[in-house]
């Protein structure tokens, strides 16, 4: 099989999975996630084969693997769609590719299969446990998902959804497995339908993400009315790009090039939880800890990254836009490492440190750090998917003392229920370390140092200090919450009962943290600088290589500089010990004096929101289309035409039917009619050969007639 | 070397001859059979038509494909009705079929 | 070119050497050539009709454990000689308000029906009676006249038992022509043309009942419905109909429906071995010389045909209505979907090397039957504790 | 007079022929039969037109199935196959009178055009038209959906024809 068919053919296991689970095997669970493991296998099998082979590809950026057929006629042109694999998407499918598989194997456990039915579970619902008798006496067990089918039926389309949009060669397919990643965003969110709080949050992301969704959709078809076209491969030529950058949009006195790339920003700003659009990811954790780590950590928000770091040759051309994603990367993760420090909930601390995250690589591409912003896409997949995935076991396993102790009222999620964990899950622990220090850069081995130092290695580089200082800042919070995270949870003593009984979660879940975890370390020394003291050159630096292929001209390797390094090195290191050394002693909320009423409620933007924008809007449909609009004006007109039109027959009745017809004319017209019907009826005779003939005689008499009168 | 008025000629006359049937018979399945003639009328024309036009336009073979389709769904419909209505009425004469008469 | 490579040139031209010097026009000559040629088959063909007879009475005879005709000639190879002069002397009855004309036309459009089929075996590379572009499409065009010929003999014999025969046979070839139909396809598929010589020759690499064994099987199933032979012979079924739509005939007219089923059968296993076992191929020896291939054909044909009286006396015979229920509610659905996969898996696999193409089709075409038949099982499980009621469940001892 | 033209000559006055006995015989088995070989001929008539995918379906779906159907149908109501009285109703000259008129008409209208007695061009031999007619059915730039649609309305009418004849009465003393 050709390359090219093979990617073709990459993203289809999932989709035939989701078809095959919601059509045939939704009963039986084990077929199910039997189904969407072994199609999440062929799918990383296939990539990994793609991948090897792109690896051997000399100057893949100029050569890549790219095939496209002829879709959608629109006039005389088609609308194209194909595949293309260049050193970005390959290196995108690797981690998209690892991640997908590592997680549907976690979901497997985190539904607790093999696990009895739950004693009042109902689909809608979280599992609340089931009973059983084992030598003599009862004691309550995890139980399995009521909904266990339909959860890897979604995943399984969300998988298809976001390899469709890393191996498509245009915008068209890659806006296609966008949306489908969105629909399936809401599905998984709500997946627990019966909770009104995740019902809510599946609205609330479904709707934000929308805004950003169709300015997007905006951005695309200005591009495509500008160029004729949307295969990347057409658009990133020299002439296309100079056209686009010499055109004037009339907007903000932005070349066409500038707003097409703003707007498409908007579509990732959306899409990666930037600010002002990053209400929604928090929320999101309603769902299911696998769907927070897939969609909300790996792969659908690097999507959105991922998509502007695939238009980068269009929004490099104009200065303002490049200035607005910088001042919106570098805002976002400062403002949400803010307040990732005051949040309590173990798995909101890792949403807003998300958001932060993707503000480091969208902070990253406004400075012209095209190949950072890759590095950092790729090691954060991989930490924060082993952080999430992390956190779910951490749950799984307080849930299990809950279980334990029958007290439902201890939340599972709240840090301060924790503490000394450390002990009672040693693989989650040691995992989750490795995890939260890549997430904090602990300096060598871990991924995450060299990709944020890149990053701020290339922002003080290139001169722009205020975005390195920012950034900076933002990496000590990081450092200093992901410290206090763990001291919460691993370290101490165990502060409730509950995180006493907590238990090590089985196989099928310590067995994702464990490749994630070898993944973020070693992934990170695939891109060590050259000239970095030391270490540089022992590994060669190949990422930077590789990567830098996918532009047209590869952007210069930076020469070292040391106050960056020890910029990183004192925020990652100072951090990492500050947090511990307030948090070793903290048990409470009330002794962590971080808990401040601003931070805690996120700067009170959805209390913001609400009232600028949701309240408004239940106005408008209730009170005024509603209540005014509907039922007082156009059921106000609606209900004169009853009255009026029984008023008029009435009238033509009462003065004109009795009086003029009946008395003048008496029955005549009817009787003629009934005459002439007399008379005509013998035509009807019933006899459909009859009729024909009938028809046949008139049609040749006006045939003949046409013919001599008109063309003779 | 045959003309295509060879053709055109024997169609018509076929066509005619299903239509003499068409409207004379009394038998339902007889009016039926003339139906069929004339179908085939149509597909001998159809066929002649792409062989004597310009051949690599395959437009006359799809169409009387089609017609293959449309005159098998219209019999065994047609038929269907037949004895449907045999069923009922006791009879398959057309003209005793004459319920909606005035 | 000698006459042991390409027989029939040879006389071709000999022959129109001989008639062009009588003077008759190069056309003429070859049009009579032409005819020739027929008749030559055709005559080949009677022959061996008539020693099918013996075959089929002694493989029946030793399937039941008896020794079969013995007494006429070496072996009893004579005894069919004695059988047709028998039914010639026998008296040729017309029965009372049967319809002559179509009553003496049936046995001779039933004897058609299965001539006008070798019109397109290939028997060796270079002979072929025409190599029709839509070869496997005739094979069932060819079927359509023997269902008429049914249809007319029961008919026309104004007999209650033939008239039900008829009707029973002809409902089962129609129904029994779709899955066959369908399947034809797919050898069509494999060899990008309906022609019998492309089909022969795209075997050259692998005999397509490696690519598509399932297709095989129901082929071989569809045949033997078409043919009307046991298990699926519910047209003559003796116990019931006494002899089915043939049931007046006697004498010579009886005579052709027995040959021609006979010969029907023969072809079909003929053409079982052409469109899945390679036809003529047979490890490079077609190569050597055409009378080696008619010998590998006629093999391989007797050798379809063996199969074919393999099933019919070993199996007994099926309802009528689980027989149409099977064409309609299994073997249908079954080639559709096998028909599907096939396409799927020649686009899929197209290019790939040979081992692949071969395996990938060998394994989708067992995944379709052993899916097939889990689903069969299934169904007929509920259906039997539907009638039957669930079974209780054993009880089992305390201890 | 070439062997084509007295081929073709041959096959028509039988299809003619044939077709005539169809609208007149007064045994409808016959007429079926009649009829049979009306299509025959009009497939010998598709051969002679280098239409041999025609020719063979043709074969293959009038005669194994449509006329199949119509003796069934001719069996199913018995009553009628012998029945002795009129096969033509009253209006029959009439009937006649417009077929005649018809074909004159037909004959008078064609016989003014410029391409009566066109003959037919040599196709080429690289032209193979049952792979065109394959590609022209299954191709999106070419017939695909009449040629899907067709078959919705094949499916359509055998479940309406299956409705249709089914009897219920004795669908549900099967039971």
């Amino acid at each position: 099989m050709t390359t090219e068919t093979l990617i073709w053919l990459i993203p289809l296991p999932p989709a035939l999975a989701f078809f095959l689970i919601v059509l045939f095997t939704n009963k039986s669970k084990a077929l199910s996630h039997t189904i969407a493991v072994g199609a999440a296998l062929l799918s990383w099998l296939g990539s990994m084969i793609v991948f090897v082979r792109a690896l051997r590809v000399e100057k893949l950026g100029e050569h890549p693997f790219t095939s496209s057929i002829n879709w959608l006629p629109t006039g005389d042109t088609w609308l194209r769609v194909g595949v293309l694999i260049d050193p970005l998407s390959a290196a995108v499918l690797f981690f998209v590719a690892w991640t997908v598989l590592m997680i549907f194997l976690y979901s497997v456990g985190y539904h607790n299969f093999g696990q009895p039915a739950g004693d009042h579970d109902y689909a809608g619902l979280p599992p609340h446990g089931a009973t059983v008798e084992e030598h003599g006496h009862k004691h309550v067990v995890p139980s399995i998902e009521p909904m266990y089918s339909r959860f890897f039926a979604f995943i399984g389309l969300f998988a298809f959804g976001m390899f469709t949009l890393v191996v498509s060669d245009n915008l068209l397919t890659l806006f296609v497995g966008w949306e489908i990643m969105g629909l399936c965003s809401y599905l998984l969110i709500g997946f627990w339908y019966a909770k009104p709080s995740a019902r809510n949050a599946a609205v609330k992301a479904f709707m934000t993400t929308r805004v950003g969704d169709v300015v997007m959709l905006l951005g695309i078809a200005y591009l495509y009315s500008r160029t004729g076209t949307l295969t990347f491969r057409e658009i990133f030529t020299e002439s296309v790009l100079h056209t686009l950058a010499t055109i004037p949009s009339g907007v903000f006195g932005l070349s066409a090039a500038g707003l097409i790339g703003l707007l498409l920003f908007i579509g990732t700003v959306g899409k990666s939880a930037q600010f002002p659009l990053h209400v929604w990811l928090p929320d999101a954790m309603e769902g299911p800890t696998p769907v927070s780590a897939m969609i909300h950590a790996a792969t659908m928000v690097s999507a959105g990254v991922y998509m502007v770091i695939r238009m980068f040759p269009i929004i490099i051309l104009d200065e303002k836009t490049m200035a607005i994603v910088a001042f919106v990367g570098a805002f976002t993760a400062l403002f949400a490492a803010t307040i990732a420090v005051a949040q309590n909930d173990i798995k909101r601390v890792l949403a807003y440190s998300t958001i932060s995250q993707l503000g480091f690589m969208i902070a990253a591409l406004g400075i012209h750090a095209y190949v950072a912003a890759v590095f950092h896409l790729i090691t954060h997949a991989f930490f924060k998917a082993l952080l999430f995935l992390g956190s779910g076991s951490v749950i799984h396993g307080m849930e299990h003392g809950v279980l334990h102790t029958g007290n439902h009222e201890v939340d599972p999620q709240d840090m301060f229920n924790m503490g000394g964990l450390k002990n009672k899950m040693p693989i989650t622990f040691w995992t989750f370390l490795i995890g939260g220090f890549a997430l904090s850069g602990f300096p060598i081995i871990t991924a995450g140092f060299w990709s944020k130092d890149e990053i701020l290695a290339d922002a003080f580089g290139n001169g722009h200090v205020i975005v390195f200082g920012v950034l900076a800042f933002a990496a000590f919070l990081t450092a200093f919450y992901t410290m206090r995270q763990i001291t919460l949870t691993f370290l101490g003593e165990p502060r409730t009962k509950e995180a006493e009984h907590a238990q090590e979660t089985p196989w099928t879940m310590t067995t994702p943290l464990v490749i994630l975890a070898f993944f973020a370390v070693t992934y990170g020394w695939v891109g060590i600088p050259e000239h970095f003291p030391v270490l540089g050159g022992l590994i060669p630096n190949w990422f930077h290589g590789f990567i830098s292929g996918t532009l047209a001209e590869a952007p210069e390797t930076l020469a070292f500089n040391w106050i960056p390094l020890l910029t990183s090195l004192v925020v990652a290191l100072g951090g990492l010990y500050i947090g511990w050394l307030v948090y070793r002693n903290v048990n409470s909320p009330a002794e962590d004096r971080l808990q401040i009423g601003f931070l805690k409620n996120k700067y009170y933007f959805d209390e913001i929101y609400d009232y600028i924008f949701v309240k408004p809007a239940i106005w408008v449909s209730e009170i005024l289309v509603s209540a005014w609009m509907d039922k007082g004006l156009i059921d106000g007109i609606l209900h004169i035409f009853g009255p009026a039109t029984g008023g008029l027959g009435s009238f033509i009745r009462n003065k004109f039917d009795l009086p003029v017809i009946n008395r003048f004319f008496g029955d005549g017209s009817a009787d003629v009619t009934y005459w002439f019907g007399g008379k005509l009826r013998a035509v009807q005779t019933g006899r459909i050969q009859q009729y024909l003939m009938f028809a046949l005689v008139v049609f040749i008499a006006v045939g003949v007639a046409l013919y001599f009168f008109l063309l003779a | 070397m045959i003309p295509l008025s060879w053709y055109l000629i024997l169609s018509a006359a076929l066509f005619s001859i299903g239509l003499f049937g068409v409207l004379s018979r009394r038998n339902a399945v007889a009016i039926l059979l003339g139906i069929e003639l004339m179908l085939n009328s149509v597909n001998v024309n159809l066929a002649a038509f792409w062989r004597y036009g310009d051949v690599t336009n395959i437009a006359g073979q799809v169409f009387a494909v089609i017609v293959f389709a449309v005159a098998a769904a219209e019999v065994s419909v047609g038929l269907a009705l037949v004895i449907s209505v045999y069923r009922r009425r006791n009879t398959v004469i057309a003209d005793e079929l004459d319920l909606m008469k005035w | 070119m000698s006459f042991w490579n390409n027989p029939l040139k040879v006389i071709a031209d000999w022959l129109l050497g001989i008639f062009t010097g009588w003077g008759i026009s190069e056309i003429a000559a070859q049009v009579l050539i032409g005819f020739l040629g027929v008749l030559l088959l055709l005559s080949l063909l009677m022959v061996l009709d008539i020693f099918l007879v013996w075959i089929e009475r002694k493989v029946v005879s030793r399937f039941q454990d008896r020794i079969g005709p013995n007494r006429v000639g070496p072996f009893g190879l004579i005894q069919p000689f004695a059988d047709i002069i028998k039914l010639l002397i026998k008296e040729d009855i017309t029965p009372t308000g049967a319809d002559k004309v179509v009553y003496n036309l049936a046995p001779i459009l039933s004897m058609m029906s299965v001539l006008v089929l070798w019109a397109v075996v290939p028997l060796a590379p270079t002979i072929l009676g025409v190599d029709l572009n839509v070869g496997a499409l005739y094979i069932i065009a060819a079927g359509a006249i023997g269902t008429l010929s049914i249809i007319m003999a029961g008919w026309s014999s104004n007999n209650k038992y033939a008239l039900i025969g008829a009707f029973r046979e002809v409902a089962v070839m129609l129904s029994f022509e779709i899955p066959m139909l369908t399947i034809l396809l797919i050898p069509t598929i494999f060899a990008g043309s309906m022609g019998i010589g492309a089909i022969t020759n795209a075997q050259e690499k692998a005999w397509f009942v490696f690519l598509a064994p399932l297709a095989a099987l129901i082929f071989l199933i569809a045949a033997i419905a078409e043919l009307g032979r046991a298990p699926f012979d519910m047209g003559e079924a003796e116990s019931e109909l006494v002899s089915g739509y043939n049931i007046e005939y006697s004498g010579m007219k009886f005579g052709m429906f027995y040959a021609g089923e006979l010969l029907h059968a023969f072809t079909y296993g003929g053409f079982w071995s052409i469109l899945f076992f390679g036809g003529y191929r047979f490890f490079g020896l077609e190569q050597v010389s055409p009378f080696l291939a008619i010998a590998v054909v006629l093999f391989k044909a007797l050798v379809g045909y063996w199969v074919i009286m393999w099933v019919k006396y070993t199996l007994m015979r099926i309802r009528i209505d689980h027989m149409l229920a099977f064409n309609w509610k299994f073997l249908t659905p079954l080639s559709f979907v096998l028909l599907m996969v096939v396409a799927f898996m020649n686009a899929l696999l197209r290019g790939t090397p040979n081992w692949l193409f071969v395996s990938g089709m060998f394994l989708s075409n067992v995944a379709v039957g052993w899916v097939a038949l889990e689903i069969a099982r299934m169904t007929s499980r509920r259906e039997r504790e539907k009638v039957e009621g669930l079974k209780p469940v054993v009880e089992t001892a305390h201890h | 007079m070439t062997g084509e033209q007295i081929t073709f000559l041959v096959v028509a006055l039988g299809t003619l022929g044939s077709a005539l006995m169809v609208v007149t015989t007064r045994n409808l088995v016959h007429a079926a039969l009649w009829l049979i070989s009306t299509l025959f001929g009009v497939a010998v008539i598709f051969a002679l037109l280098s239409a041999s995918f025609l020719a063979v379906v043709q074969v293959v779906v009038y005669i194994g199935a449509i006329a199949i159907l119509f003796i069934f149908a001719v069996m199913l109501t018995r009553k009628d196959m012998r029945d002795q009285g009129p096969q033509l109703n009253k209006n029959w000259w009439l009937g006649a009178l417009l077929a005649v008129l018809t074909f004159g008409g037909l004959f008078s209208l064609l016989q003014g055009w410029s391409g009566w007695s066109k003959t037919a061009a040599v196709i080429p031999s690289s032209f193979d038209a049952v792979n065109e007619l394959g590609n022209a059915l299954t191709s999106p730039t070419g017939y695909v959906l009449p040629f899907e649609v067709a078959s919705v309305l094949l499916v359509a009418a055998l479940v309406g024809a299956v409705y249709v004849a089914f009897n219920p009465r004795s669908g549900d003393s099967q039971k």
